[in-house]
């Protein structure tokens, strides 16, 4: 059993989703995607502990050995991220049981919750396989499930943005499948310890610089990197609360491990950042992003599009931190997935609770929140904080450590740079936070979201607290992350 | 620490406090008192320092005696009562208050054994004058008020600089003779000549002390010129720019008195001539001409706030202050006349009144010295002093043309102060050697001889003479003379206003080029970022699958290149 | 009590007394008598914490690590333990005086009001104990926070405008330019660490190390050196209580402090007085103490010119600071607590004027000084102190500085002093003259609510009893530098 | 003639920028589907071309072959087809619903049924209320 683990991870929600899309009722669905989500959550821990206890772990799939057939295989990153996907998953479903029973029509809530049980399964399926091509089955398993999931929105928007972004994701997912089929077809190998291996012998060809190209871009865009975020907004702003909650704080950090394991893991930095110079477009686009993306924010008349542009802000953040590809880079990099995740889970938690009770998440449904949501609205303000990266938050960490490795670089506009979107995000963060406390409203009723709501989202503030505060963990994993990275390819 | 003393400022400041804060008998009681328990004070001092207090890390010496100090002190104490008795029924008990601590500030200054203590008298004794003056209402007192409180209040800071400098640089804090050297040494003594109304610093004088109420401009006469008198006596004996200074001050008080037309401002004139000499003593520095400056300085307290006391007097009971509406007054207010009189004859010293055994001491000490130019000048200007103060000040107020008004006599305790003043005058100089007993250095003069009375009395017949013969072109037309207060009525006031404007016109300025930025930064950067502009507006599914594609164009062209 | 709970209450006592306030929301007695123990206790122990101090206890709390090297943690100096003294002492007459002017005003919100005063305080408290710059960074950007509620109180749309200059200039300096001073601080010298002597000499070259003292004086807004003044003036929308005791001690002591600190113990004045550029920022703050006098001039709101005049004010203790003389040091140790009980005192007062009767303009003070003798006769000892005059505290002050000046053979000081000394003259004497000696016009109306004079009469008599009794103060500040007596 | 010897690779091409032509250009919905399926289409050609071998067999076990094309392409591919309908289904699924809540599917058309007002000036966060005194 215990061998087992790995592969259990991701069958785990896999069998569930069938079985969830069969239950007659909405709310047995939730009880059962609850309890599939709190298992992987245990099973990803333990992985992580064992990894972090024995080593690297390989897993065979089916029994056959690794060139031939698949491998799972976790090491100190994607243990790490599993573990993110998985907490993140295990908080929001609790979370999404009152919500979903709010925004969804109570006959199409299995459906749902079968959905995000195949999300949860592509996400988990992504990070935990070490086959490129297997990455693209999952990848198009968890992105389905999120053109549907994002569907079920209540706003008819949420279709047109769905649709968007399946006709996107789909030219996304395309352009990957291209890039690791001329992969294949230089090296004869799908695995990615083989393709590392073989790569450098044919790295000087232009066949495999355009197969990295496509996978750069095919990857960019399921991680909303700027300018291929185009997508991400409306469906951040139009899909379920619950959905909003979890997407970015998983899919697009998943995509971004992804990024990160195809640059150090297969490529090699030396290829990919020394010969092809990936890392100088990274760097302007991630500064474009934190820039273009903040401004854009701090304009925006609804806090989920907010939210959503400072997204893409915040995926600039962390590909800034990669691009330097330092081991300071890297780990800022990663905190700054681990964190984000954190902040902006709770961030768009918050706007669900708002959802639930005013209907709406515009600036006018703010109004007056901090007395008629305090927990709601204090719990804002504390993820707010942290996501203009505040001391004593998650988010001041992980930008420290990015000003240090702009620093270490060498590379001072970067300081500035970031101060000054941190500056940005003060903004529009500052302008939900005075609307809610300092703005008058009429109705001042007091009417909390309902404790199942308010507990996840208070463990996710918590945590950006914690996380701000006792750094020993969260440093320690990303730096385990970050040697993983740095060994670059075997 | 010795035995216990009462400091004398301590005791005048306690009065001060106190006439605030009672009312009707009790308070007269107290104005009258007070100045009389600190005399009994100043009195029981002895020599050296009696009283210490730590401060800013150094030992202040707050009351020090000696000859000088006490005498000083004795006749500022006098003042203070004849001042107290002159505006007993008139004064408001805020000026009344104000005066005694200005008063206090006085006596502070003259046993102040340091530098330090001596700089928190002297600002001490600039803020209560300014409160005099102030009290004596209305628009003209504010403004002169203001402008005198503004310039005492450099002049503080500039005694102040100096005192710092001169601590950090000696190392010591006692208040001793000084040698012109060095920034410091110059800023005190700019400092002190401020207060003494030295040109082209002495116009606040003539500009405030005119403006106050009538037994306001008796006190101020009194204190601040003499507190820097005494400084210079302690700080500067001796030194020879003093005997420029003062000639200048001589002449200009003559001419700007002989210039003007208000009754008080001759007078306040006649005070830069009058400390002038004073100066000459000090500068030439021997122990006569010391002897004879702090002497002149207890004659002219005293006849010329016997002056001041007549012409507040008429300005009260006339309410008119300029010459030219004056005169004829003697009819009905004999007894002010006759003051007046005296007081006139006292400052140009006339035989037996107390300027002529004083004022002749300082030349005696020009003499000694064989300064002959300034003998002479000392000379002229007295007969120019009996010209401006003698009789052009009783002639046009007292007598000349009818003015038609008949005012009656000023209430009794004015007539009381006046009297006493004048008889004062009189005593003093019929008896110098009670005042000569006081004096800093022995004394071994005779003022009496028959030479001396004689020339003193040419002198006087002859510039008296001249006055009368001169009468057309001595009447006063409505003017006022220029004088260096231009500077800071005038000048500074526009130069504040040009600085203004110009710091609006920046302000303006920076503000446009900020508004025309952040006008171009809204069109070119923020407008696009609006949820309606280009960069974020939803983009149709085409148009990002061109954008798209046009990315991975561009990387890939960018690699095959 | 062992030094370190002592500290660590300084820092919680007001956050404690702020959540207890909100819990007695809806009884006003209470939350008012909680309001006024915790300013008393607050100042206990910050009383007890310098008394520690000079007994030579090392005052020093390790709170928590956030990062390797990264600490927040605090440690007491002299001229900390003065500011938390300063600071919680006149937190004691505030809160009286925030008491009768609220219920005076009858303004809404009064609980909430309290309880951002008590976090603004705790703010305070860290910035004076901060043991590096990353905690004084942390705690100066809480200040800046929890004091917009404050400012913006009234609600209305003036003062939601003045709240948004307040916190934009304060934010986009302290993130713009004293964070990144911060960070190559970090960088070149390793550590934040405030060590005496300073932590960048011979580690940074001398042009830079002025760019960097540069970028810390303007980023330090709160400070208010020009250009980055403009808050100051905008900030005056708040009710007067926070006028009073946060834009004249609380904010702008912190951000003098603040530079202070840096001077003192990240650059060290041995370092920096080779570093060229720092003479020309002793010239901008002269430049700052003058022109904002004349500013101050055309005033004629009462709390504007107030403002202006605490632009002036503080720009001294930066100019006297940056002239790095052990007396200069001294002198602005000294103005800040000097600056402190006049600047309040004038507030209150101002305050209070408004309160009796709803004035805010110089031009309507005429009597006032009859109608109003308490409070006319604390504000005449405000501007004394603001003049420097004596019998005030700023006459103390100014003396060291006159003497640090000397010292540093910086003539440029002397004369701003000699400037700004007769400009402060021109513009608080004719508010006396109005108010002492001109008859009263309108309604007749009396004191405003006695808590109110009680605390503008005893931080009067604090900027008198300064100018016997300032030994104490004189002994702690001169520590700061080792400076010879 | 070296390029004519890659002649599947121009055939792909073709097709692909085909599909992704009618993914840009065509406003009608169901049109953009069809093009994303053209480019899928493109890739399975792809891989299945470069799975090829001379002169080999299929790769099914049969006696005597001795060389068989490259089976692992067609087992991708297979799993890919599969994705590839799942994604065309569910887009279909999604303009199926997109005609019911907008009654259209031309993207042009659906723009501008805009659903807010879009603010083309900045917006004050809070009312104007009445100065104090």
């Amino acid at each position: 059993m215990r061998e087992h683990l790995p592969i259990l991870l991701v069958v785990l929600p896999m069998l569930a989703a069938p079985i969830c899309s069969m239950l007659p009722r909405g709310r047995q669905a939730w009880l059962l995607a609850t309890a599939v989500s709190w298992a992987v959550l245990a099973i990803a821990a333990s992985l992580l502990i064992r990894v972090h206890a024995e080593g690297t772990i390989s897993y065979a799939l089916g029994g056959w050995p690794a060139p031939i057939g698949i491998e799972y295989r976790l090491d100190g990153l994607n243990a790490l991220v599993q573990v993110l996907v998985a907490a993140i998953a295990a908080c929001v479903l609790p979370f999404s049981g009152r919500s979903v029973q709010d925004e969804i029509d109570a006959d199409r809530q299995p459906g749902f919750f079968a959905l995000l049980l195949l999300l949860i399964t592509g996400l988990l399926g992504i990070v935990a396989t070490g086959d490129v091509f297997n990455v693209f089955v999952f990848l198009e398993i968890s992105s389905l499930a999120t053109y549907g999931l994002i569907a079920f929105g209540r706003d008819r928007r949420a279709l047109l943005a769905a649709y968007r972004y399946l006709v996107l994701g789909s030219i996304g997912a395309t352009l990957y499948l291209i890039g690791i089929g001329l992969l294949y077809a230089l090296t004869g190998t799908l695995n990615m310890q083989d393709l590392a291996a073989r790569l450098p012998a044919v790295a000087d060809t232009r066949t495999a610089q355009t197969a990295i190209t496509l996978v750069m871009v095919g990857l960019g865009i399921k991680m909303a990197l700027f300018p291929l975020h185009l997508w991400l907004p409306n469906a951040y702003r139009f899909a379920p609360s619950a959905i909003s909650a979890f997407l970015p704080a998983t899919a697009t950090k998943v995509a971004i491990y992804l990024m990160l394991r195809f640059v150090f893991d297969i490529f090699g930095v030396g290829f990919a950042f020394g010969r092809l110079e990936l890392n100088e477009v990274l760097l302007a686009l991630a500064a474009a992003a934190m820039l273009s993306a903040s401004l854009a924010a701090m304009q925006q008349r609804d806090v989920k599009g907010i939210l959503a542009y400072s997204s893409v802000a915040q995926v600039g953040y962390i590909v800034l931190g990669a691009a330097l590809a330092t081991p300071i880079g890297l780990t800022a990099s990663l905190l700054h997935l681990f964190n984000h995740a954190l902040m902006k889970g709770a961030l768009f938690m918050a706007m669900g609770c708002v959802m639930l009770r005013v209907g709406r998440t515009d600036l006018d449904a703010i109004r007056g929140l901090g007395r008629r949501m305090p927990w709601t609205a204090a719990a804002f303000v504390v993820a707010g904080l942290s996501l203009i990266g505040v001391p004593l938050t998650a988010g001041f960490i992980s930008k420290w450590y990015l000003v240090l490795a702009a620093l270490e670089a060498g590379w001072w506009p970067l300081v500035i740079l970031i101060l000054v979107a941190s500056l940005m995000a003060l903004i529009y963060v500052w302008r939900v936070v005075a609307l809610a406390y300092f703005a008058p409203n009429e109705s001042q009723r007091r009417e909390e979201a309902p404790l199942s709501m308010l507990v996840p989202l208070w463990l996710l503030v918590l945590a950006n607290i914690w996380f701000g505060i006792d750094t020993r963990l969260s440093v320690a994993m990303a730096e385990s992350g970050m040697r993983v990275l740095m060994a670059g390819p075997p | 620490m010795t035995d216990l003393v009462w400091p004398p400022a301590l005791l005048m400041l306690i009065g001060a406090l106190l006439i605030s804060v009672l009312r009707g008998r009790w308070q007269a009681l107290l104005i009258l008192a007070t100045p009389l328990c600190t005399l009994w004070a100043i009195w029981q001092l002895g020599d050296g320092v009696l009283q210490s207090a730590p401060f800013l890390g150094y030992s202040l010496e707050l009351v020090e005696a000696d000859r000088v100090r006490r005498l000083f002190a004795t006749i500022f104490a006098l003042m203070a009562f004849a001042g107290g008795l002159y505006a007993l029924r008139q004064a408001s008990w805020y000026e009344l208050s104000a005066a005694y601590a200005y008063a206090g500030g006085a006596i502070g200054v003259c046993f102040a054994g340091d530098l330090i203590s001596f700089f928190l008298f002297w600002e001490l004794m600039a803020l209560c004058s300014t409160l005099v003056i102030w009290s004596a209402g209305g628009d003209a007192a504010r403004r002169a008020g203001l402008r005198y409180a503004a310039l005492h209040l450099l002049g503080g800071v500039l005694l102040k600089l100096g005192i710092v400098g001169l601590i950090l640089h000696s190392g010591s804090i006692d208040l001793r003779p000084l040698v012109l050297a060095g920034w410091d040494s110059w800023l005190i003594l700019l400092g002190i000549l401020i207060n003494a109304a030295a040109p082209p610093l002495a116009a606040w004088i003539s500009d405030a002390y005119p403006e106050a109420s009538p037994s306001g401009s008796v006190f101020l006469s009194a204190f601040t010129t003499k507190a820097a008198v005494l400084a210079l006596i302690l700080m500067f004996p001796g030194t020879q720019l003093l005997i420029v200074v003062g000639l200048v001050m001589i002449f200009y008080g003559i001419i700007y008195a002989l210039l003007e037309n208000d009754m008080r401002r001759i007078l306040a004139y006649s005070i830069v001539n009058q400390v002038g000499f004073m100066l000459v003593g000090i500068g030439i520095g021997t122990e006569m001409a010391l002897n004879g400056a702090a002497a002149h300085a207890f004659a002219h307290i005293i006849y010329k706030g016997l002056l001041f006391m007549t012409a507040g007097a008429v300005l009260m009971q006339t309410g008119k202050r300029r010459c030219s509406e004056l005169g004829g007054l003697y009819q009905s207010m004999p007894l002010t006349t006759i003051c007046a009189i005296v007081g006139a004859l006292a400052i140009s010293s006339f035989p037996f009144t107390s300027g002529f055994i004083s004022k002749s001491m300082i030349a005696q000490g020009a003499a000694d010295q064989h300064l002959a130019l300034v003998w002479y000048l000392l000379t002229a200007a007295s007969a120019g002093v009996f010209l401006h103060a003698g009789i052009k000040f009783p002639w046009f107020v007292f007598f000349q043309k009818d003015s038609g008004m008949r005012p009656a006599e000023p209430p009794w305790n004015m007539r009381a102060a006046m009297l006493l003043m004048a008889f004062a005058c009189i005593a003093i100089g019929c008896a110098p050697s009670a005042l000569y007993a006081l004096l800093p250095y022995p004394v071994a003069y005779v003022p009496y001889t028959a030479g001396h009375v004689i020339t003193q009395l040419q002198l006087l017949l002859f510039a008296g003479l001249a006055f009368f013969v001169m009468l057309p072109w001595m009447k006063r037309t409505l003017t006022i003379s220029l004088d260096a207060d231009w500077l800071y009525r005038v000048l500074v006031p526009a130069l504040l206003h040009a600085w203004l404007r110009l710091w609006r016109h920046i302000d303006d300025a920076i503000d446009g080029a900020l508004g025309r930025l952040s006008t171009l930064w809204q069109r070119l950067v923020v407008a696009p970022h609006r949820p309606s502009g280009w960069i974020v507006a939803s983009w149709t599914t085409g148009a990002m699958a061109l954008g798209v594609l046009l990315a991975l164009a561009l990387l890939i062209w960018r690699h095959l290149i | 009590m062992s030094p370190q709970l002592l500290m660590l209450s300084c820092l919680c006592l007001p956050l404690v007394g702020g959540g207890m306030l909100l819990l007695a929301h809806r009884r006003p007695r209470l939350r008012e008598l909680i309001l006024v123990l915790t300013a008393a206790l607050s100042f206990t122990s910050a009383l007890a914490l310098l008394l520690q101090f000079r007994e030579g206890n090392l005052l020093r709390l390790d709170l928590l690590t956030l990062l390797p090297g990264l600490d927040l943690m605090f440690e007491i100096e002299p001229l900390g333990a003065l500011f938390a003294v300063l600071a919680s002492g006149l937190w004691l007459p505030t809160s009286l005086y925030a008491i009768g002017y609220l219920r005076a005003r009858k303004e809404e919100h009064q609980t909430r009001f309290h309880f951002w005063f008590c976090v603004a305080i705790s703010a305070t408290m860290g910035i004076a104990m901060a043991g590096n710059l990353l905690t004084l960074f942390v705690f100066y950007e809480v200040l800046t926070l929890s004091t917009y509620p404050l400012v913006t109180h009234i609600g209305n749309r003036g003062a939601v405008r003045g709240g948004r200059v307040y916190l934009g200039v304060l934010l986009a300096t302290s993130i713009g330019l004293l964070l990144p001073a911060m960070l190559w601080t970090l960088h070149v010298a390793g550590t934040l660490q405030f060590t005496a002597g300073g932590i960048l000499e011979g580690k940074l070259a001398p042009a830079l190390a002025g760019l960097l003292l540069l970028m810390f004086v303007l980023g330090v807004g709160k400070a208010a050196v020009m250009p980055m003044h403009r808050w100051l003036p905008a900030a005056m929308v708040a009710p007067t209580p926070v006028s009073a005791l946060l834009h004249a001690v609380a904010v702008v002591k912190a951000g003098v402090f603040t530079i202070t600190k840096v001077v003192v113990y990240i650059f060290g004045t041995g370092f920096l007085g080779t570093v060229p550029a720092q003479r020309y920022l002793v010239y901008l703050a002269g430049f700052t103490v003058i022109a904002a006098s004349v500013v101050a001039l055309r005033q004629d709101n009462i709390k504007r010119l107030l403002a202006y005049s605490t632009i002036s004010q503080l720009s001294y203790i930066v100019m006297a600071t940056l002239a790095l003389a052990p007396l200069a040091l001294t002198g602005a140790g000294l103005h800040m607590v000097a600056h402190a009980f006049g600047k309040i005192t004038l507030f209150f007062a101002a305050g209070a004027i408004y309160v009796a009767a709803h004035r805010t303009q110089v031009s309507e003070l005429d009597g006032m000084g009859r109608r109003m003798p308490w409070t006319m006769a604390a504000f005449a000892i405000g501007a004394l102190t603001m003049i420097g005059v004596p019998p005030s505290a700023g006459f103390v002050s100014k003396w060291f500085i006159i003497a640090g000046a000397y010292q540093a053979d910086l003539y440029f000081v002397l004369a701003v002093i000699v400037l700004s000394t007769a400009l402060n003259a021109f513009y608080m004497l004719p508010i006396l003259h109005r108010a002492f000696f001109r008859a009263p016009e309108g309604r007749a109306h009396g004191e405003a609510p006695w808590p109110m004079r009680v605390a503008l009469v005893s931080t009067a008599a604090a900027s008198v009893l300064m100018f016997f009794f300032h030994a104490p103060i004189l002994a702690l500040t001169r520590s700061l530098t080792g400076a010879a007596p | 003639m070296s390029w004519l010897a890659h002649f599947n690779y121009w055939a792909v091409i073709v097709v692909m920028m085909t599909g992704l032509y009618m993914a840009i250009a065509q406003s009608d919905l169901m049109r953009k589907l069809i093009g994303i399926t053209l480019l899928q289409t493109a890739v399975f050609f792809l891989y299945i071309s470069f799975g090829f071998v001379r002169n080999a067999q299929v790769p099914i076990l049969t006696e005597g072959a001795e060389r068989y094309s490259n089976p692992l392409p067609h087992v991708l591919i297979l799993t890919a087809i599969v994705v590839g309908v799942a994604t065309t289904a569910l887009g279909l699924a999604l303009v199926v619903r997109i005609r019911e809540r907008y009654g259209s599917i031309d993207e042009a058309e659906l723009a501008s049924l805009a659903d807010e007002v879009e603010d083309l000036e900045p917006h004050h966060d809070f009312d104007d209320q009445d100065e104090h005194p």
